[in-house]
């Protein structure tokens, strides 16, 4: 171990519902000024993991650090952290103002120093004009400020988002996405983020933690998480539409599936070549069309089954024997359902996997 | 505002992976729990006085009540002083106790409690889904009808009783029940069905149900929880009830409540505590039981029917 | 699905069905609100102009149009009796429903900290309210008998000097009646109260407690001033009682001693029966009438009469 | 016929009474009767009865006190004219004193009939007490305020008094017969002269009930038949209460001047009043139940039920032609002061129940606190002056 | 009017809820199998417009015809119109079959008739191995496919839908979409349905009628609305990110806003060439970058603000003087804030707005 702490640290986090192991030993570093998001589908234990470092659940086992201090019993107000409730949770009766500075107030703090801090939070946050009126004559993305701005004034090292936009509707939530970016931009504090909505882990993560039953399937950055999924599960769980995965076998560096015969020299492989069953994954818009097949490493042909245009983009779902093929195409595109269509597959950017342990060949 | 040099930790500058571990140790005697539970326990006791008071009495021989203390558990326990409630105790020239009220309880009851939750729910429910103009007005009227004193009525009652020929029967009976009992249950029902998703109710009308077919076949089965706590409130109320029981019947059929009253207060040379507190806990025994049945749903109902945020 | 239109049709009004008058739509929401409606009218307003109309009279045993201005409330207000009644409610009703909804909420919020047998705890505090006020009435006033109550087994344990006997002194007998009320209708108040606190978001604690905010100042500055609405409806509730006492003081004290613990709806019922003089209990009873509705009216217009849901 | 009665009388003694009346009418007549007794006194009995018979649904049978209660029902038509049988069995002439059929008569016509003679100016004394006191028992009121003292120092309870305004407007009513000259009583009751009911004659009465308040501070008992009982058990030494307390002395097998004393007239004025409880028929409209009516009123007037009734309730008979060798000493104290004439008009006969009600609201107000006589006289008197 | 009718015909409708008028002189034609989609922000009016249709709400003016049929004051069941709610508005206490046939018992349709449709129905939704559960007991998406079955037993003529897939998780409601347009695919009956997601209104579509205050400002196909918006209010709902609204001033030919002058001679002008002020709009995705800038009109250097990687694209967040310009690139751009970045514009896949009467030009 070195001087040099990790701003948050967990160390074989066990926690159960009486009979029910919700987490199970999970282990957990987060660096300094490090955007966190914890990703997966309902009910795999976010939310649960988040109260854990909050201190809002006490755990069954294991330990947790917050700048290097063993807060493992502490009470939440005491660990340096802040939270943001999807529901926001704000006090209904209290303005504004009075919602920001009411934990100080309970701290104790001095009347200067709390008015500076309100002030400065309500500069960064812009929510200046807001601070007399209560939370129900705000909307919903103001709300979320105020919520953000309890937080600010405590002066915590760590913050904690539950799902903090998912009550907002679409455009508002690409915008306060994009605000919510800034500000870490601009403050540079440990932040964690729970969510279970793709893009938002996508545009936000410095690293994304894919959780599955309480387990951590991969922890890496949106990138590698994207073009480089650990396991069958990550892949299949990110991205939209999903990639697509096609069983086969792979033979001296070709992967055969029925009539499809894919040459696998470009593939990066994490132990070296494999023979065997195997899985190969491939995104949408990794499956090439038009002018770009003479990149491709095979062709194929498919016929279109279904289009669907999104205006930036056309998503094609389309058969090749009984093989489903969703593919992303240009929002220009002009196909429709009963075409035939001549793909091409580009393997270096493609994911194996071993059906049997699931894991990235 | 934040510090973006990585902090050393306090004390030790080696940190190893040590300090506290695991579930956080709580006793099970934890000053916190010793002020809760020993509160609880408290008022427990503050509200399981009297009916402990009434049991204990009730089993009680009189030469030993007079001994004095009402606290101290019966020496002897008897149960001569139920026998004499229920079967024996005089009022007038008639000694047969409380068991004669308990049948003409039932029979006021049932048909009371189902019309006038009958009548109120159909009520809330048009008050929540097929409002009209002035239901509102109506609406508040009754509220504010809730708030009358029951014996200011007393005089209408017996004019509009005897205007429908039917002061004296059990019918007469069970319509001011249901008269009394409309308001707040009127309220229980409408606020629920105003919590129930209105896209049901407009899914059923797309499927082509009426008013009653609405009502029956999808507000009904969907309303448990407010029907019970209606029933539980119907028949803590009309079992209780004593004025409209005596008032608005004859002795054929005089509620048990009627018939308690008149143990309790014909008084025979000494008070038969022991006999009263029987006849007390015999009256009671229908309403407590049923609480201590429902309890859980009745909560519940509640937080659905009377509480609405 | 369903074949095309029968292909000869001229114009599209042809098949037009009219707007439906006004008083027909609606029908049968309107006819199921008959009793409602009927009740409200005829029982309630009916009865209530009855009764108003005849504090204005002379009636004696039976209600008659012997008309006398207001001569029972003249009547009525230089009564002792009705002064102390006043009073008594006003003592009462303050105290009751202060207290009521500080014990019921205490109660509620003891509960709601995820203690143990709950249910045991919850069905003895709420127990008392399946009884009626006879008894409970009869309950109290025996265990505040000083001969054999309280007052005696804390003499009998030896403490000869403890006193306890609210009943039988004019100045407090209407707190023993208040111990009596208290003990019957805190547990329907904890009832709802508790009703109130399970519907607060989960967050809300989680957010003090990330705060640093005490369990009781929650309570106090965050979770009472949401559950405004469940307050009122537990005052409504209170208040509607209240003014109704009647039965309990019956059966505990009926009204002694002397007059120090009579109550405005015992006058009515005096006044109407016993005095045979209708028209000074119908004055009385406009009296409350009129202070209820003072209260009331404008709640209820706030509750119901303003706000339309969607 | 069925005959519904509805009635008050449901203490110890007053329930046997009662029977003896059901008996006759089961035995003597081919009618039924169908007991509705209500517990709890006129308070809790007469709204539900006034409202049966509004309502359109009478019983066939109502006690009632006479006076001027059913005056308004009458009124209205809704109770029975008895007149004809009156007349063909002659009450007027049998009917002692006639004060009594006065009572039940509204414009020449008769309704009701009259079961027994109640007076309410008694003095009850327990032997028991003033033995253990030491002292010899008292013979009047004034007497008994002297000895008060010695029997609170014995740890006796001077005056029993049950905490109930009609007991305390009994009382009142009592001493004011006892202690004020019958013609000063009659310048007030009956003619409503607040002069007088200002005057030293009252203040006498307003003093008396002032050194009673004193003697019944220790009592705390609140029914007037367990007030009764300290006194049958030498708890207390005294009780004013009327003659139906006799009903619980029997009951207790106790003797008449031997183990306790009875003082009509509080012992100073041999003089008692004759209220007392009567029956009304209301009118039904069915020619059977009308019949067993008749039946019934005639049973209850009778000489043989007369003698049964009154002997167990403790109350004078109303017929002057009965043999009471049976009845106790006191009984016999009343019959004597009746025989005398010495009679006056009762409370309920004098005052309509609303000036009663206010004198009685009067009165608990003034036992229950420390107002003073003079306050207590002044009030008194305006009610006099308003009173109808 | 001629023999063929429309299949959903509203005339000059108007509703006040009190002194609201939520819809204002809405005239709207739906062809028969015609897929329509209404789309807004909340509160625009779009339930309250489908409730009129569905005969739930009495209408303040106006008339409403479907299938030829002036239903103005028709039952909701007698109008041959089906609906699909958010939550599903399944009876809780019924069984999935009963659930079907309920409308149908209502109708007092023979028994036969009854197990005929209900199979029928159930066959179609693929759903017969649940027709003996409880709403309770079932997945989002089946409860959705109950939902609509319960409107196909009864054989109307127009599915109307609220938003059937707002309380799905993405993942899910990706699916179901997919299905729902195979559905329309395989009926061909009228559907009208109401959304706030631009993703489902541009994917299933026949045409959208974008509503904004009880008005409708524009209904056409999804290709249409997206790439030739009517007005600066569709230009600014539709698209997300958003479309880049530049205001200027257009000289000759040339729109001119700062240092940027764009030759707008490749634009298709709807009443004919135009001087004088104009917004000119352009999507993220039509601004080049790379090597497709040579296809550019004009060029110019921006600077990078902010980067937000999805995977499959790249969205980038730039400045060019005062400007803010939005972009999508490739997912596997390698772009990050502060980097100086030459981008073109495609001036014929441009839009351009009266800044007056917000029409396009
Ligand atoms: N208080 C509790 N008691 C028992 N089980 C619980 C409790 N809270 C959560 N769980 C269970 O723990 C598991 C994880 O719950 P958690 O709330 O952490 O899920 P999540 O990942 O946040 O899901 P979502 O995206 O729906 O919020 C779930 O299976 C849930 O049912
Ligand atoms: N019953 C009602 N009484 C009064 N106003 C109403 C009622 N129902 C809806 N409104 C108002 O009418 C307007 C349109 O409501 P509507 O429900 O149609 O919006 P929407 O477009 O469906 O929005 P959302 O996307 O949120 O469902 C809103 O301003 C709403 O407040
Ligand atoms: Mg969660
Ligand atoms: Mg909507």
């Amino acid at each position: 171990m070195t001087l040099m702490t990790h701003s948050v640290e967990i160390r074989d986090l066990d926690l159960h519902f009486g009979e029910l192991q919700v987490l199970h030993q999970l282990n957990l570093d987060i660096e300094q000024g490090e955007f966190l998001v914890l990703l997966g589908s309902s009910g795999c234990g976010k939310s649960t993991l988040l109260n854990c470092i909050a201190g809002l659940l006490d755990i069954s086992d294991g330990q947790i650090f917050i700048q290097g201090q063993n807060v493992t019993w502490a009470e939440p107000s005491e660990r340096g952290i802040g939270m943001v409730f999807q529901s926001y949770a704000l006090y209904p009766q209290m303005t504004v103002e009075r919602n920001l500075s009411f934990g100080l107030k309970n701290a104790r703090l001095p009347k200067p120093e709390i008015a500076k801090r309100v002030a400065r939070a309500a500069e960064v946050l812009q929510i200046e004009p807001l601070l007399k009126r209560k939370p129900a004559a705000l909307s919903g993305g103001q709300r979320q400020r105020v919520a953000i701005g309890r937080t600010l004034v405590r002066d915590v090292d760590v913050f904690l988002f539950d799902e903090p936009l998912s009550n907002l509707d679409a455009k508002l939530r690409a915008d306060l996405r994009v605000e919510l970016k800034r500000l870490h931009q601009q403050l540079a504090n440990t932040m964690i983020y729970v969510t279970h909505d793709q893009v938002e882990a996508m545009t936000l993560a410095d690293r994304i933690a894919i959780m599955k039953g309480g387990r951590i399937m991969q922890l890496s950055s949106p990138d590698e998480i994207y073009n480089r999924p650990q396991n069958l599960y990550v892949a299949g769980f990110i991205g939209s539409p999903a990639m697509n995965l096609i069983e086969g076998v792979l033979i001296d560096g070709v992967f055969h599936a029925g009539s499809l015969a894919l040459p696998m020299q470009r593939y990066d492989y994490r132990n070296g070549p494999h023979h065997g069953a195997a899985v190969i994954g491939i995104r949408p818009e990794h499956i090439l069309t038009g002018e770009q097949i003479t990149r491709a490493d095979a062709t194929a042909e498919v016929l279109v089954d279904l289009v669907e245009g999104l205006g930036s983009d056309t998503l094609v779902y389309a058969t090749h024997g009984a093989q489903n093929l969703r593919l992303r195409m240009d929002g220009a595109s002009r196909v429709s359902a009963g075409d035939r269509l001549r793909i091409g597959f580009d393997t270096a950017r493609a994911s194996l996997f071993d059906p049997n342990t699931e894991a990235r060949l | 505002m934040v510090d973006l040099t990585p902090q050393t930790p306090k004390g030790s500058p080696v940190r190893i992976l040590d300090g506290p571990r695991g579930a956080k140790p709580k006793t099970r005697v934890s000053r916190r729990n010793v002020m809760l539970y020993g509160t609880l326990l408290l008022i427990a006791l503050y509200y399981l006085l009297p009916l402990y008071v009434m049991v204990v009495t009730s089993l009680k021989g009189m030469p030993e009540i007079r001994l004095g203390n009402i606290f101290s558990p019966p020496v002897e326990i008897t149960f001569q002083p139920w026998i004499k409630a229920w079967s024996e105790a005089c009022t007038g020239i008639n000694c047969d106790g409380l068991s004669r009220g308990f049948g003409n309880s039932i029979k006021i009851l049932v048909p009371s409690v189902a019309l006038s939750i009958a009548i109120a729910s159909v009520n809330g429910y048009a008050l929540a889904n097929w409002r009209f103009k002035g239901s509102e007005t109506f609406f508040t009227i009754l509220i504010i009808g809730a708030f009358i004193p029951y014996q200011t009525m007393l005089y209408p009652i017996v004019i509009i009783l005897r205007e429908l020929k039917l002061m004296g029967s059990l019918w007469g009976l069970v319509l001011v029940h249901s008269i009394f009992g409309m308001p707040i249950l009127t309220l229980l029902f409408r606020n629920y069905f105003s919590s129930l998703p209105e896209e049901l109710f407009k899914a059923a009308r797309v499927d082509g149900a009426g008013f009653w077919g609405i009502y029956l076949r999808v507000m009904v089965p969907m309303s448990i929880p407010i029907f019970v706590v209606a029933m539980i409130l119907q028949v803590t109320g009309i079992w209780n009830d004593f004025l409209f029981g005596v008032i608005y019947t004859k002795p054929e059929t005089y509620p048990m409540t009627v018939q308690l009253n008149n143990i309790v207060n014909s008084v025979q040379g000494v008070k038969e505590y022991n006999v009263n507190m029987a006849a007390t806990l015999l009256t009671g025994l229908v309403p407590l039981v049923i609480y201590l049945v429902s309890g859980k749903l009745f909560v519940r109902g509640i937080a659905a029917g009377a509480v609405k945020g | 699905m369903t074949p095309a239109p029968p292909t000869c049709r001229s114009g599209h009004s042809s098949a037009a069905r009219p707007r439906p008058p006004r008083a027909l739509r609606n029908l049968n929401a309107k006819i199921a609100s008959v009793p409602m409606i009927l009740t409200a009218l005829v029982v309630f307003m009916g009865g209530t102009a009855w009764t108003v109309a005849h504090s204005f009279t002379k009636s004696r045993l039976l209600p008659k149009w012997k008309f006398v201005g207001f001569d029972q409330y003249e009547r009525l207000w230089s009564s002792n009796r009705w002064l102390i009644s006043v009073e008594n409610l006003l003592i009462y009703g303050l105290c009751s429903l202060v207290l009521t909804m500080a014990i019921g909420f205490t109660l509620a919020a003891l509960l709601d900290r995820k203690i143990r047998f709950e249910g045991a705890f919850r069905t003895i505090f709420l127990y008392p309210f399946a009884l009626s006020f006879v008894v409970t009435g009869l309950a109290w006033q025996w265990i505040l008998n000083p001969d054999f109550g309280i007052q005696n087994v804390v003499r009998s344990w030896g403490w000869e000097s403890f006193a306890f006997d609210p009943l039988n002194n004019p100045e407090t007998v209407i707190f023993g009646v208040l111990i009596a009320g208290l003990w019957q209708g805190s547990g329907f108040v904890m009832v709802i109260m508790l009703a109130g606190l399970r519907g607060i978001d989960e967050d809300i604690w989680k957010a003090a407690r990330v705060d640093g905010i005490g369990v009781t100042k929650t309570y106090v500055r965050v979770i009472i001033p949401m559950m405004r609405p469940v307050f009122v409806t537990a005052l409504v509730i209170i208040a509607s009682g209240i003014i109704k006492l009647y039965d309990l003081v019956v059966a505990q004290t009926n009204g002694g001693p002397g007059i120090s613990s009579e109550v405005p709806a015992k006058y009515v019922i005096n006044y109407m029966f016993e005095a045979q003089n209708l028209g000074q209990g119908f004055a009385a009873s406009t009296m409350m009438l009129l202070s209820v509705i003072i209260i009331l009216v404008p709640w209820a217009y706030l509750e119901f009469g303003g706000k339309k849901r969607g | 016929a069925d005959l519904e009665v509805t009635h008050w009388w449901t203490s110890g003694g007053e329930a046997a009474a009662v029977t003896k009346f059901a008996d006759a009418v089961n035995g003597q007549t081919a009618h039924n009767w169908v007991d509705g007794a209500i517990a709890g006194s006129g308070t809790t009995a007469r709204p539900i009865i006034i409202s049966r018979i509004l309502g359109g649904d009478p019983m066939a049978a109502t006690q009632l006190t006479h006076g001027r209660q059913a005056e308004e029902l009458i009124e209205a038509g809704l109770m029975t004219d008895l007149t004809e049988l009156a007349e063909k069995e002659g009450w007027r002439d049998i009917v002692n004193p006639p004060s009594l059929l006065d009572s039940c008569t509204y414009e020449g016509r008769i309704y009701c009939v009259p079961v027994n003679i109640h007076s309410t100016q008694w003095l009850w004394l327990s032997h028991e007490a003033f033995d253990k006191a030491g002292m010899s028992v008292p013979q009047d009121w004034y007497e008994f305020v002297a000895a008060a003292p010695k029997l609170a120092e014995a740890g006796i309870v001077p005056l029993a008094m049950g905490q109930q305004g009609w007991q305390q407007r009994i009382a009142f009513g009592a001493l004011t017969v006892g202690l004020v000259d019958p013609d000063s009583w009659r310048k007030v009751s009956l003619e409503r002269d607040a002069g007088v009911a200002a005057g030293p004659q009252y203040a006498k009465v307003f003093d008396a009930v002032v050194d009673a308040r004193e003697l019944a501070r220790n009592s705390n008992v609140q029914d007037w038949n367990l007030a009764t009982n300290m006194v049958i058990t030498g708890k207390a030494g005294g009780q004013i209460m009327g003659d139906w307390a006799q009903g619980e002395f029997t009951l207790a097998e106790q003797v008449a001047g031997q183990d306790y004393t009875c003082l009509p007239g509080m012992g100073l004025n041999q003089i008692i009043d004759t209220s007392g409880d009567a029956f009304y028929f209301p009118v039904i409209d069915d020619a059977e139940v009308r019949q067993a009516q008749m039946d019934m009123a005639s049973v209850l007037i009778s000489k043989e039920v007369q003698v049964a009734f009154n002997l167990t309730k403790g109350s004078l008979p109303v017929r002057g032609d009965v043999d009471l060798s049976a009845a106790n000493d006191c009984m016999k104290k009343g019959l004597a002061i009746l025989a005398d004439g010495n009679v006056l008009p009762s409370m309920d006969q004098a005052f309509s129940a609303d000036t009663q009600a206010q004198i009685q609201d009067l009165m608990a107000e003034f036992w229950a606190s420390d107002m003073a006589a003079a306050d207590a006289q002044a009030r008194y008197a305006e009610i006099i002056a308003d009173a109808d």
